[in-house]
């Protein structure tokens, strides 16, 4: 085994904080390394020094060598550091999508990359093909944005493996992915690790390490903790399911994105949510989920349909009564845009319940403090404005500011992704208290095996459609659909001891792009 | 990434040290208070000149006598400052200030109105103006209604209507649109709530850099408007009449053009500065200003 | 003064641009269609007229040799001069009668000297040899030739019809014409009083500030009428030289008679001696020019000698004021941008009349309709007049039917003293009567004309042979006698 | 695309057809017309009105439109009400002049802006960068008519190297005659430009792009000039878009004082005389011209970065 970078007591220092506390590991030709750990235990800040590369005010000491370059030594980033970037070592980062230049044609600066590392072989031409990409002239005459979300992903990956490095620094590649396209994914980075890349892949995602790493290195607060997988905790039990009356009707839901029906999203969906239930909602990534949710919360204002609450119809949000909207609580998915910068998060999570209970100002906090607590969010951490709070700290935050309205109907749109598996306890322990008093639920998530045991009944969409839609115990077991077959096999990845067949990609000029993320 | 951000492109480079470099090295670190001052006097002066009582009896042309000599028509030139700076930054500031009630009500209106009819009905008129040069607006109505202060504000303040409804509509679009406004809908605040305490907020930014440069061009096309004799009457004392007016004296007496030019490049310069810096505060990350 | 170097040998050759206060797409080369400085200029350099005026406006001889009347001033003789077209031809008769059958033809409204030539009865008028023209009047007048000498009153070829090929008799050729930009003259080797010096002419056109900073700054080596403030700056150096024609011109305030306060002749008079004129000359005009008395023409043909000069004089000024219960009233001055010099002498004024407790406001209107709209609004306004001899000024301004009456002057009587004048063919007579009415608007008229401005012309130090000649006259603006050292 | 580019023509061609009714209305607001104003004092108020007549201003002002309207619609701008000649000649002749001085300011200005921009930008408040920024913002500080008074009194007249004025000058013998009106033009232009570049290029320099390419080995001069420049360049572009009208301003002041026969001046010349067709003709070429740029704009920020037309 062959080491291509190695880490020795690496530190890294933001003025007093420590980030990054005598980190060592290694990563090794043809084989792939794993850093996991909870959000914020280091993980990006390790792998980036393997660049010689760090945040801005942050200090690294320490020694690491990639290849045959000390990049860091005991007085931080080496001048030889510059060298091994791109040509030793390449790195995909977090959010590949914003990391491709809008205004550049994606063969341009796969050729240009060429041209710098490799000239006169044509390596861009092997990791487009290794890339899953089509590598013909129309395609690299594209640019970013005439591309879907998962393809953007991939040509990300292409750009990193055109430089043909000794390493391959991966940063959650598999966030926001649906099980099908993760699935996809992983074959690729299997059989990159086969060519002979040293990768190194940083992920929480278990599942997905589990299946890909030979080494890992597990982190926790900025130190090493150990090197072998933490078990996954599993999926909260099912709480108590007593389905009453129906409480929100959806008849024939059609949603478009411009107005009178032009371009249209969402197609004659059907659902009904009883109070003290819960329904989920599956699908590929843009398959029109978000948008099903919205127009259930009335935001989505260009859809047509029935909706009612309780027999009684429901008029889009702005002309809702008050009682209307308390009743039916909407938790966005993109959680941070949904917090007013410049208020402190409690202040708004306590609005809630001033404006729809017309609680006074003092109770109203003290109860959105109570709440926030429940879900593991401190008093000191909620009195702070948006930006100072984690990506999970804000999702249980916009979780509590919708519980405040004690809601009949609560939304969930993929609330957990930032979680880690002790908080999403936290959450569904809360949801279930709710559907024990009659909350009825709607849940959106991709993971399969948390919906399976939040929800009791499931719909699947594709394209903007219902695909097939049951009880979530069936529906999981027995998939009927060809795409919520791939879906729950897909998302076997990691738990069963041979892996699925790997599928055919679909031809990538006839993928409804649609199906695909967009961001 | 390197600590110090001298140049975002790559690790510390030495920064040049020419000659030239070092000496205007003296000018970044003119002190707000240096900007401050440099707005202040020529406001001072134009708010308060006028209150100033001065009494000069009038002498020859373009003679020495008084503080800073006399004027084309041998009026005293200290006198004509002290006087002169009301229309001069009046018509600016009288200006840019209807051209904000006037655009950014018909901007705020536009981007908050859920009626796309009302939004489309007060924006695409603007549109079509968009292109009228506003040399002929403005030349329009100084030839028609010669001399009228009110007139030529209104014109200059007109011709700043479409630019300003656009960046005010635009900047609330983005803020109404965004889902911070949904939640607060969600969590039923008022319109006015939502309006002042977030949107009103969010388009502050935009329109605190909009202002300052904003300013100082309507200090110039109004200054250039009296300069090319489109304007005020030519005996007005307006700075800018003063300095169209006299620059044929200015070898026989330079200050009746200076003095008028100094204070008119002093407010410029100094609004210019401290816009400049009001643009890099409202540019800074939202920890700092939390 | 000329202040012209002496004993310089006039020399041959060079081109001289000369720079004119230009009037954009205004400006034809059309010469019975002008009005600006630039387009006489222009019409100078390649036209010539039957009859010129002399330094005191009083008519001189130029492509008529000779003329006589007989006796009544009805029938007029001209006898023309030997003189050359720029296409070869010989000047006839049969050119002079197109010539003047185009300025009457009642089809184009713009030719400028249709309403002075109104009385010329062209049916009647004949060629009686080449060389003599005799013109026939509807009504005799004995100024004949000074209408003759009027603006657009060119000779042109018979059958001259395209004004953009110009062909006259002038000293200068027609080589290219921009409206409003430049016209390039070459010298004519055949003209008649002998061939210019000059071998170019460029005729050049921009507003003030050019003109003066192309004089000092070497583009250009005459520069037409310039402000005193530059004559001020100009004359501390050496590279330009001043040539100023004395009060030859006219700035005055005019009131309109028939309205009130103005109808009232002691308000008329209080107000004229309230004009403290020696100032306004000293701030408005930067003291290049001469306090007026009230008349127009001074030093021209028939000004009335040995009038007094009208003093300031408050006290009087007051009383009558007073008397006319005007005292702490406030009355409107009306003026505008239209011409240097208005809107100060307004203010100066106001000033003036402020200390006889009279407040008088100043508005000011639009410097384009200025001349127009002065004719029906206000009160009292600005008021100047380039040189015309005098019988012309009365003609335009005084007279119940004159089209520019802006002091709504209207007296029969008056008019039917003028008209008799007119046919007056004795001219020390004529001078006479003409002297009476001139008494009587400086005494009763709305004019208070306090200035007489000097006109300014700008030349390099290397220009020689420019006369300092009131505008309007033979000698002014005329470029064949110049040439550059 | 193609729907866009159709609704933006449509949209252009209700845009010109409303500015000149616009324009119409607002010139006929003005006191007088142009036989009033054809000639003072030397026309006889019987030949003016007999002029006025003749050029049909006696015609009520909706019927002069429509005759106005119906003309240029067989492209044909008429005939000027003062100088009797077309109209697209004075168009043609006034035009000229004023290209030659935006084009040649521009050509300084969009290189050296961006020069400015970029270099400002890569050193975000270092020390050149508040250099630059300070002596730009003065710059711009300074009425462009105190520039200019200053620049002839000392280049022309007490130096007498540049010549002071365009008078009998000609710009293909002489193109030195360019030298101060485009420099008085430059400052403010350079000064709102390179600021724009220079946003523009912060912005560009901390997007994720650019962190990424320069971690994949992008050499720091590619980086500047192939991946920041295009984006950085984009609010540059539209800035200049804007500048137009700003620069028509400018541009008044440096004609009137060099004595440029240009078309800011005929604009000015043609609203005092009252002549119609002239100011609606030069306000449509002018209209014309705004809006182009503003298409050539966008279409070359779409060229640059092919999202930021469908962000619009
Ligand atoms: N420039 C910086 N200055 C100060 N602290 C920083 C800086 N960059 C990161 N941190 C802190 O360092 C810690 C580790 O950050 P890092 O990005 O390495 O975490 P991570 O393990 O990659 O987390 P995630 O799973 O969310 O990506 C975090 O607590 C973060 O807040
Ligand atoms: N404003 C818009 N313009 C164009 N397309 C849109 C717009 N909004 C949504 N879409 C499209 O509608 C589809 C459904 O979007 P939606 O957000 O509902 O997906 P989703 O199922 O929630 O996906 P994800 O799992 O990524 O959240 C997507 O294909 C998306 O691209
Ligand atoms: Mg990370
Ligand atoms: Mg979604």
């Amino acid at each position: 085994m062959t080491i291509v970078a190695q880490v020795r007591r690496l530190s890294a220092t933001a003025g007093h904080a420590v980030l990054v506390d005598n980190v060592s590991f290694d990563v090794y030709a043809g084989q792939v390394t794993a850093l996991v750990g909870a959000s914020g235990s280091g993980k990006t800040t390790s792998a980036l020094a393997l660049l010689g590369e760090c945040g801005n005010g942050v200090q690294l000491t320490g020694e690491v060598v990639v290849g045959d370059t000390t990049v860091v030594d005991s007085n931080g980033v080496t001048a030889a550091a510059a060298a091994v970037r791109g040509r030793v070592v390449a790195y995909m980062p977090q959010h590949p999508g914003s990391a491709l230049n809008p205004a550049r044609r994606v063969g341009a600066t796969l050729k240009e990359l060429e041209r710098l590392h490799h000239p006169g072989e044509s390596v861009a031409q092997e990791a487009i093909r290794a890339a899953q990409l089509p590598g013909d002239r129309d395609t690299l005459r594209r640019f970013p944005h005439e591309f879907s979300g998962g393809q953007r992903q991939r040509v990300a990956l292409a750009q990193a493996l055109t430089c043909r490095p000794e390493v391959l620094v991966l940063d959650e590649p598999s966030t926001g992915l649906d099980s099908v396209t993760r699935l996809q994914l992983a074959n690729e980075l299997k059989d990159l690790a086969g060519q002979g890349f040293g990768i190194l892949l940083l992920s929480h995602d278990l599942d997905l390490v589990r299946e890909l790493a030979s080494h890992i290195v597990v982190l926790n607060a900025g130190r090493v903790i150990g090197d072998v997988l933490p078990l996954s905790i599993d999926p909260p039990k099912p709480g108590p399911s007593t389905p009453g009356k129906p409480l929100l009707q959806a008849t024939k839901l059609s949603a478009s994105v411009r107005p009178r029906g032009r371009t249209p999203i969402l197609y004659d969906v059907d659902l009904t949510v009883r109070s003290g239930a819960s329904v989920g909602v599956v699908g590929r990534s843009g398959s029109g989920k978000t948008t099903l949710a919205r127009c259930l919360a009335g935001l989505h204002e260009r859809s047509t349909g029935n909706l009612l609450l309780d027999g009684a119809p429901l008029p889009v949000l702005r002309k809702r009564t008050r009682e209307q909207n308390r009743r039916v609580q909407y938790v966005w998915q993109e959680v941070r845009g949904s917090f007013d910068e410049r208020r402190a998060v409690d202040q708004q999570v306590a609005r809630t319940a001033q404006r729809l209970r017309g609680l006074a100002a003092e109770q109203a906090r003290a109860e959105a403090v109570a709440t926030l607590a429940r879900l593991g969010v401190s008093a000191m951490t909620a009195a702070r404005p948006p930006s100072r709070l984690s990506g999970g700290e804000l999702q249980r935050a916009a979780l509590a500011r919708a519980v405040l309205a004690e809601p009949d109907v609560l939304i969930c749109d993929e609330i957990t992704t930032a979680l880690d598996d002790d908080g999403t306890a936290l959450v569904v322990d809360l949801l279930n208290e709710l559907k024990a008093r009659g909350t009825a639920l709607v849940w959106i998530g991709h993971d399969l095996g948390l919906v399976a045991s939040v929800t009791d009944h499931v719909l699947v969409l594709d394209a903007g459609r219902v695909v097939e839609e049951g009880p979530s115990a069936r529906v999981m077991t027995e998939p009927r659909h060809e795409l919520t077959q791939r879906l729950v096999r897909a998302a076997r990845l990691g738990r069963e001891p041979e892996p699925p067949p790997k599928l055919p990609t679909p031809p990538f000029d006839t993928a409804d792009p649609r199906s695909e993320p967009r961001r | 990434m390197s600590g110090r951000k001298e140049d975002a492109l790559s690790s510390p480079q030495p920064t040049p040290r020419g000659p030239l470099v070092r000496v205007f090295a003296v000018l970044r670190r003119i002190p707000v208070a240096v900007s401050v001052v440099l707005v202040g006097v020529p406001l001072l002066v134009a708010v308060l000149g006028p209150l100033v009582p001065h009494d000069v009896k009038p002498g020859m042309p373009y003679a020495a006598d008084g503080v800073l000599g006399t004027d084309g028509l041998g009026r005293d030139v200290f006198g004509l400052l002290l006087v002169g700076g009301r229309t001069a930054l009046g018509m600016a500031f009288g200006a840019v200030v209807l051209a904000y009630l006037v655009g950014g009500v018909i901007g705020l209106v536009a981007a908050s109105t859920r009626h796309r009819w009302l939004d489309e009905l007060l924006i695409r008129p603007l549109d079509v103006l968009l292109p009228l040069p506003s040399l002929l607006v403005i030349s329009v109505v100084a030839v028609g209604w010669r001399a009228s202060a009110l007139a030529i504000t209104v014109a200059v303040a007109m011709v700043n209507v479409p630019t300003v409804a656009r960046l005010v509509r635009a900047a609330a679009l983005d803020a109404a649109s965004s889902p911070v406004v949904e939640a607060l809908r969600m969590q039923r605040e008022s319109w006015v709530t939502i309006q002042l305490g977030y949107v009103g907020r969010a388009v502050l930014g935009p329109v605190a850099a909009d202002i300052g440069t904003r300013i100082t061009l309507a200090v110039f096309l109004v200054a250039s408007v009296n300069f090319l004799g489109l304007g005020l009457s030519p005996t007005a004392p307006d700075w800018a009449v003063s300095i169209s007016r006299n620059r044929e004296g200015l070898l026989l007496q330079p200050w009746s053009v200076l003095a008028p030019a100094l204070l008119l490049v002093a407010f410029t310069l100094g609004f210019n500065l401290l816009a400049d810096r009001l643009v890099h505060r409202t540019r800074r990350p939202a920890e700092v200003t939390a | 003064g000329s202040g012209q170097s002496s004993g310089a040998q006039p020399s041959a050759g060079g081109r001289l641009r000369a720079v004119y206060a230009g009037g954009g797409a205004k400006e034809v080369l059309d010469p019975h269609v002008q009005s600006l400085f630039v387009d006489l200029a222009r019409h100078k350099a390649m036209y010539e007229k039957l009859v010129e005026l002399g330094p005191d406006l009083k008519p001189v001889p130029r492509l008529a040799e000779k003329w006589d009347h007989d006796g009544k001033a009805l029938v007029w003789r001209f006898t023309l001069r030997d003189a050359t077209f720029h296409d070869g031809r010989k000047l006839t008769a049969e050119d002079v009668l197109y010539s003047l059958a185009r300025v009457a033809d009642p089809k184009v409204p713009e030719r400028v000297a249709q309403s002075s030539l109104a009385a010329l009865d062209l049916r009647r008028s004949k060629a009686v040899d080449p060389r003599t023209v005799e013109l026939v009047l509807a009504a005799p007048n004995a100024e004949f030739p000074a209408l003759l000498a009027g603006i657009g009153t060119q000779i042109v070829r018979d059958g001259f019809t395209d004004p953009t090929k110009p062909i006259g008799t002038g000293p200068f050729k027609f080589v290219s014409f921009e409206a409003g930009r430049s016209m390039v003259a070459a010298r004519f080797d055949d003209y008649w009083e002998g061939a210019a010096k000059l071998e170019e002419l460029h005729l050049l056109s921009a507003d003030a500030e050019a003109r003066a900073n192309a004089v000092q700054g070497g583009q250009a080596e005459y520069a037409n009428d310039m402000t005193a403030t530059f004559a001020r700056t100009a004359e501390a150096g050496k590279s330009v030289r001043i040539v100023a024609a004395k009060a030859s011109t006219m700035q005055a305030f005019v009131m309109k008679v028939d309205q009130a306060p103005f109808d009232n002749p002691d308000v008329r008079l209080a107000f004229k001696l309230l004009a403290d004129r020696q100032r306004l000359v000293d701030v408005v005009l930067a003291g290049r020019g001469a306090v007026g008395n009230d008349l127009f023409g001074k030093g021209y043909q028939y000004y009335p000698e040995g009038l007094p000069q009208r003093e300031r004089d408050v006290e009087e000024a007051k009383r009558l004021l007073k008397k006319a219960g005007l005292v702490n009233k406030e009355i409107e001055i009306f003026t505008a941008d239209a011409s240097a010099g208005f809107v100060e002498s307004a203010t100066l004024f106001a000033e003036q009349v402020a200390e006889a407790g009279v407040k008088l406001k100043v508005t000011t209107g639009s410097a384009q309709t200025y001349s127009k709209d002065l004719l029906t609004k206000g009160v009292i306004g600005n008021h100047r007049s380039g040189a015309m001899p005098i019988p012309q000024y009365l003609t335009d301004r005084l007279l119940s039917k004159s089209p520019f009456n802006v002091t709504h002057w209207r007296k029969p009587e008056f008019d039917a003293a003028f008209a008799a004048a007119q046919v007056q063919t004795d001219e020390a007579a004529r001078a006479a009567k003409y002297g009476e009415l001139q008494k009587t608007i400086r005494d009763d008229g709305g004019i208070i004309a306090w200035g007489l401005p000097d006109y300014l012309v700008a030349v390099s130090a290397k220009v020689q042979g420019v006369e300092a000649a009131p505008p309007n006259t033979l000698d002014f603006g005329r470029f064949d006698k110049v040439w550059l050292a | 695309m193609r729907s866009y580019a159709a609704g933006r023509a449509a949209l252009a061609v209700v845009q010109l057809a409303v500015l000149s009714v616009l324009v119409f209305a607002l010139t006929s607001l003005l006191p007088g017309d142009a036989a009033d104003l054809r000639f003072t004092e030397t026309l006889s108020p019987e030949q003016v009105e007999r002029l006025r007549e003749q050029l049909g201003l006696d015609q009520p002002a909706a019927e002069r439109f429509g005759h106005w309207f119906g003309q240029v619609l067989t492209g044909d701008l008429g005939t000027s009400l003062i100088s009797g000649g077309p109209v697209v000649d004075i168009v043609r002749d006034s035009v000229g002049a004023t290209l030659v001085l935006t084009i040649a300011t521009l050509a300084i200005v969009v290189p050296l802006a961006v020069a400015l921009g970029i270099l400002m930008g890569t050193r975000e408040n270092g020390r050149l960068d508040r250099t630059i920024t300070s002596i730009t913002l003065a710059l711009s500080a300074i009425p462009d008519f105190v520039i200019a008074v200053v620049l002839v009194a000392v280049f022309s007249l007490k130096l007498g190297w540049l010549p002071a004025t365009w008078i009998g000058g000609d710009l293909l013998t002489s193109p030195v005659l360019l030298v101060l009106p485009v420099a008085v033009l430059l400052g403010r232009t350079v000064c709102l430009l390179s600021r724009q570049v220079r946003a523009g290029t912060i912005n560009t320099l901390n997007a994720d792009y650019i962190t990424q390419a320069r971690r994949l080995g992008v050499p720091r001069r590619r980086l500047l000039f192939r991946h920041v420049l295009p984006n950085a360049a984009v609010p540059g572009v539209q800035e200049l878009a804007r500048t137009g009208d700003t620069l028509l301003g400018g541009v008044l002041v440096v004609e009137a004082i060099f004595a440029i026969p240009g078309f800011a001046t005929a604009l000015v010349d043609a609203v005092e005389t009252r002549d119609l067709p002239v100011v609606q003709a030069l306000t449509l070429v002018l209209a014309v011209a705004a809006l182009l740029l503003n298409l050539l704009a966008d279409l070359t920020c779409n060229r640059l970065v092919p999202r930021s037309a469908l962000l619009k």
